[in-house]
């Protein structure tokens, strides 16, 4: 299975996300840049967090509209697995592919520290190696991750199924509804506040992402037919 | 709308007016710098001149202190002198450090202050060909009771959460505490760490006559003209309206010049590269042809330009942020415009280096400036300042203490524990990205951070520390206790001390009392830091700080870095498991002279530090070191503000854990649970290891008493000589440990 | 030259972080009659161009496409000649 | 009551980051005609009071005192009353 981290000026967990997939999956993963116009050999593409174009203006606002998010949606049409991890989230928020809107932290202020999510959907490609229900602990990094959407967006998201995490106990930033991460209808488009890429190892305080990234593997090779080896 | 410019002065008005004067230019100076010319100076001449020639960049006061750092060492591989300092970790990776101030900056602009004290001390590391991998900042402020302090407070941390964060780089450690003094002028210190492979070293030398010079970064704006000597002058309304703009960070600009530089660096054709930091354009092209023997030209016409009709002067002296000045062989100069284009970035032309020794300046066609390199560098006068022993110092010395015996311990230990310098640090740290690189093994809240490396089994441990009480009643004994606890840290950590970095903040030096506390602190540092094994590699000098109500504590900030072996060594301050057994090690004393316990209980800081026997210090390391290698430590924690008892509070809160402690000790209660004896280290291990450990520690003739163990009871209770004294629930205490900070800033 | 004056505010509907929090500060600093605050941001560009309607046409392509995010913001902005300013 | 209209911008003399890098954005999206972008602050308040004098003498308090932070910004404000609007 082929991986693709992008790589936008400013992005700062491209190399995170690298080594995390590197280190679970064993899989081929490669740094593709903002300008890139051809994505057809990955099968899942990783928009990373960090600080896209300083997150001037808004997070997220000017990378939606690098040559290479053109590539995402054709991506994200042919079912292909992406996932956007904060900064990425934001992006794929701004670029429509994800519904809703950030805005500031309820607290103003950056927040960076472990978080207790709650595993709400794991009918997907992303968690179905995890339990529903299950609570693991997976760091936040973010200023803004104040996720909002508005009644009816809410309404069809939960009909759907589409959210993925909520923030069990203390709501870090005053979310709708303790969002932490939603998926797209079709459920091939995740985009997630908080950082597995930051959990994949007991040094660093948690292995609870692990199965993020073993969970996209079995999903493709499920999806095509590779046997598990 | 263009900002007007003022006409400069002629030669003439400079000489008549002693307008130099205005610079901090001496007369005597003056005189020198006309006899290195041959001539009198113009306008920017002696503008140059007079930031060459301040303090921050000629170090001409303290340069006589710097001399007695001990400066080498087997694995010192570049020591001070450059951006940083290189040390050796082994298998041709080198670890590369420095701190720097922004106090002044910080004082004024408080968010800005601190970001671009940030943003300039990590391109003193990747200029050196190093990758940053941490961040660090010690901090100093007023009482938090004051709105301005307040303000300074929250606006520091969010500037440097701003830059950081955006970077990419993560902030794991440091330091903030507390104390009147520093109510006018806040201490805003950032460190940075990096790693590099030997080969990769760079220097900031002008190599090859005929090469041209490249400027790569944002365009250059009227920012922060003067900035050297204003951060070496006392702040007064006066300067603050001489400040003509504030230096405003760019970490998104940063980033890219940081990842294009490495590229550059990588490609394997940068002959020499610099950063424009304090004196900007002047002191980088001026010091990198001054290091290489050469001398340079600089066009000024092709210096990118923010703002419509800059002056030579205005372009020489700017301290916008985030430039760098590289020089190259003209055949590769495609290749790097290459590498710049692709993150966005212009490199243009702006230089030569020549043959002559002489900087010289070209604008509009004219030459407006040229003046001898080696002048400029190494020729600034060297002051031999009056030293004198300030009566305080005399009368705490004789002063015999001798307080009321504080009964309700529990009590105390509330108010220790609420007290902002000892209280929880969540509020400053969890602003900060600390996990970014995922190689964050110890995040901030244990003694020193730890940080991983890829690759290898091999970690580094950083810390940052100073206590300035201890400083101003003796500043010799102060600048040892301040390099000991550092190694403390990092030992505590499991890591081997490598080096230090320091940051000297005084007051002001031409005052003979302060001084005498700069020379007394450097001499403690020296002698610890030979006693220790741990060189100084580099550092940085922020004198004058002070202000009509006086000068801030005198604070020489420690930073420390640490090779830890292997990642198995990795220890932290918390309690692990119940049962675990509690030892003490080191002397405890009747120490309360310039402790948290006297400054909170009592509202003093009076009487000597504790006293610090380096030699006894450098045995506990070894040994503690040595156990932790064995596998023979479950938590480490260092005893410093707040003694015995915050310490245990500490590792309890941390891991979650409850203690039953019974200390055994000749003094008062509360002087034993509070004195800040020095060389103290708490310890737990587990039963089995318990035996192994105390064979250890005897044989290392290490002082220590096994004082009790770790529960599940949740509860932390210290008897004293079978004395219950202390009996309070772990949660309660954390409570007001962590809402200390909060409460105040709401 | 023409200097497009853009405003960008939050949505009515959505609740502004800022906006609340710099209230809750004005409130504590003795400036009890603020009844409510909402943040926005304020640009100013210089477009180098004569025609109004032209500009006036590419600035809310602008402000759709870039400078607001119309799921939470609004947007108002005025075109005037530069001289004049 | 009275509303407040508070603009907040960055002194010409100093480095926005923001709209440098707006600008840049705004380029290579093709709207090459933007010459210049800065990015400021816009901020409504409604404010408790009647009384225009008293209204202006204390927004000009909060500006200096936390709307603005005057090292770096300026800051000006109009006030009408709310029903106006
Ligand atoms: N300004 C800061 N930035 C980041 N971390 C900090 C800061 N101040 C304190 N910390 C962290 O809080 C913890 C406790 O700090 P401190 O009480 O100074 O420790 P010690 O007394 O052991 O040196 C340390 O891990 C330190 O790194
Ligand atoms: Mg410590």
């Amino acid at each position: 299975m082929n991986f693709a981290v992008l790589v936008f000026p400013g992005s700062n967990c491209d190399i995170d996300c690298y080594k995390a997939v590197e280190d679970t999956t064993g899989q081929s993963v490669e740094y593709v840049w903002h300008t890139a116009t051809d994505l057809s050999k990955y099968d899942c593409i990783i928009l990373p967090g960090g600080f896209s174009y300083g997150d001037y203006l808004r997070s997220g606002a000017i990378s939606r509209f690098a040559p290479v998010m053109n590539e995402v949606v054709k991506a994200a049409e042919q079912g292909k697995f992406i996932i956007g991890i904060c900064n990425g989230f934001q992006i794929l928020l701004e670029s429509g592919l994800l519904p809703g809107a950030m805005r500031r932290n309820d607290t103003v202020k950056f927040r960076c520290h472990q978080s207790d999510l709650k595993v709400q959907n794991n009918k997907n490609p992303f968690t179905h190696e995890y339990k529903i229900g299950e609570v693991i602990d997976i760091p936040i990094a973010h200023m803004e991750g104040n996720y909002y959407c508005d009644e009816t967006t809410l309404v069809s998201l939960k009909e759907n199924n589409q959210i993925i995490f909520t923030y069990e106990g203390e709501n870090p930033n005053g979310s709708v509804e303790n969002i932490a991460g939603i998926c797209n209808k079709k459920g091939n488009v995740l985009g997630m506040m908080p950082h597995p890429e930051r959990a994949v190892h007991e040094l660093l305080g948690s292995a609870d992402g692990k199965k993020m990234f073993t969970s996209v593997l079995s999903a493709w090779r499920e999806k095509n037919g590779v046997a598990i080896g | 709308m263009a900002l007007q410019s003022v006409k400069e002065p002629t030669v003439e008005q400079i000489v008549d007016q002693k307008i130099y004067q205005q610079f901090g230019v001496t007369d005597e100076e003056f005189k020198k710098i006309c006899g290195f010319l041959g001539r009198k100076p113009n306008y920017t001449e002696i503008g140059v001149f007079s930031v060459m020639w301040s303090e921050h960049c000629s170090y001409k006061t303290s340069k006589p202190i710097l001399r007695k750092f001990p400066t080498t060492g087997e694995r010192v591989l570049m020591g001070p002198g450059e951006g940083a300092g290189i040390v050796d970790i082994g298998d041709n990776q080198a670890v590369v450090f420095k701190i720097e101030s922004h106090n002044h900056p910080s004082a004024v602009e408080p968010y800005q202050g601190a970001a671009t004290g940030v943003g300039g001390i990590i391109r003193d590391i990747f200029s050196m060909g190093a990758r940053p991998i941490a961040l660090l900042n010690s901090l100093r402020f007023g009482s938090l009771n004051n709105d301005r302090v307040k303000y300074l407070f929250e606006h520091v941390v969010e500037g440097i959460a701003g830059y950081g964060n955006c970077i990419g780089i993560p902030t794991v450690g440091g330091e903030v505490m507390f104390d009147d003094s520093y109510e006018g002028n806040p201490l805003v210190n950032a460190m940075c760490v990096g790693l590099i492979d030997h080969d990769q070293i760079q220097k900031g030398v002008a190599e090859g006559v005929g090469n041209p010079v490249f400027y790569v970064g944002p365009a250059t704006g009227r920012d922060g003209i003067h900035g050297a000597t204003f951060s070496s002058e006392e702040l007064t309304e006066e300067t603050q309206a001489k400040r003509s703009a504030v230096q405003v960070g760019d970490p998104f600009m940063e980033k890219l010049v940081m990842e294009a530089c490495l590229e550059l660096i990588d490609s394997g054709i940068v002959l020499g590269i610099q950063d424009m930091g304090a004196a900007g354009l002047t002191c980088s092209s001026s010091e990198m042809a001054s290091k290489a023997g050469n001398g340079m030209e600089l066009y000024l016409d092709q210096v990118p330009q923010r703002e419509e009709g800059m002056t030579a002067y205005e372009m020489m002296l700017s301290e916008s942020q985030e430039r760098m000045l590289f020089v190259i062989k003209p055949e590769h100069e495609e290749q790097a415009v290459e590498i710049f284009k692709r993150w966005g970035l212009d490199c243009p032309k702006v230089g030569k280096v020549t043959n002559d020794g002489s900087l010289k300046l070209f604008h509009q066609g004219e030459l407006v400036a040229d003046m001898p390199v080696t002048a400029l560098v190494d020729e600034c006068p060297v002051y031999n300042k009056p030293s004198r022993v300030p009566a305080y110092y005399e009368s705490n010395q004789k002063l015999e203490l001798s307080y009321d015996e504080v009964k309700d311990l529990n009590q105390a230990l509330k108010d220790v524990l609420a007290s902002p310098t000892v209280a929880s640090k969540e509020w400053v740290y969890n602003q900060y990205d600390y996990m970014v690189r995922t190689s964050t093994a110890v995040q901030p809240g244990s003694d020193a951070a730890v940080v991983t490396i890829r690759g290898t089994r091999k970690a580094l441990a950083m810390t940052t520390d100073c206590n300035s009480r201890f400083v101003y009643l003796d500043p010799e004994v102060g600048g040892k206790i301040a390099t000991s606890e550092a190694a403390r840290n990092i030992v505590c950590s499991g890591a081997e001390p490598l080096a230090i970095t320091d940051n000297l903040n005084f007051g002001n030096p031409d005052k003979p009392e302060i001084f005498w506390q700069l020379d007394q602190s450097a001499e403690g540092i020296a002698e610890a830091c030979n006693v220790l094994n741990t060189p100084v590699i580099g550092g940085n000098v922020s004198l004058y700080n002070e202000n009509n109500k006086g000068a801030i504590n005198p604070t020489p900030v420690i930073g420390m870095v640490g090779l830890v072996h292997d990642v198995d060594h990795i220890t932290t301050q918390a309690f692990k498991n119940d049962g675990d057994i509690v030892f003490l090690l080191g002397d405890t004393k009747d120490e309360l002279g310039g402790s948290e316990f006297q400054t909170i209980i009592q509202g003093k800081t009076e009487g000597k530090p504790p006293v610090i026997d380096l030699e006894k210090e450098k045995l506990l390391l070894d040994t503690v070191l040595q156990a932790i290698q064995k596998g023979l430590v479950a938590s480490a924690h260092d005893l410093s503000e707040g003694g015995l008892a915050v310490a245990l509070a500490e590792s309890c809160i941390s891991g979650e854990k409850g203690a039953e402690i019974n200390f055994k000790s000749d003094l008062r209660p509360d002087i034993a649970l509070f004195s800040e004896s020095q060389s103290r280290i708490l310890l737990s291990t587990s039963p089995e290891q318990a035996e192994k450990l105390e064979k250890w520690l005897s044989e290392q003739a290490v002082p220590y008493q096994k004082i009790g163990n770790v529960t599940n009871n949740s509860d932390l209770q210290i008897y004293v000589n079978d004395q219950q004294v202390i009996q309070s629930s772990v949660e309660q205490l954390e409570k007001v440990w962590k809402d200390a900070i909060p409460c105040l800033m709401k | 030259m023409i200097k497009a004056t853009v405003y960008v505010t939050i949505k009515q509907s959505v609740l502004d972080p800022q906006g609340n929090t710099v209230q809750g500060a004005l409130h504590s600093m003795g400036f009890q009659e603020v009844n409510d605050v909402r943040i926005g941001k304020y640009m100013e560009l210089t477009l180098d161009t004569t025609d109004k309607n032209e500009a006036e046409k590419r600035v809310t392509e602008m402000c759709e496409k870039l400078l607001a995010n119309t799921v939470i913001e609004d947007y108002r902005f005025e075109i005037t000649p530069k001289s004049e300013v």
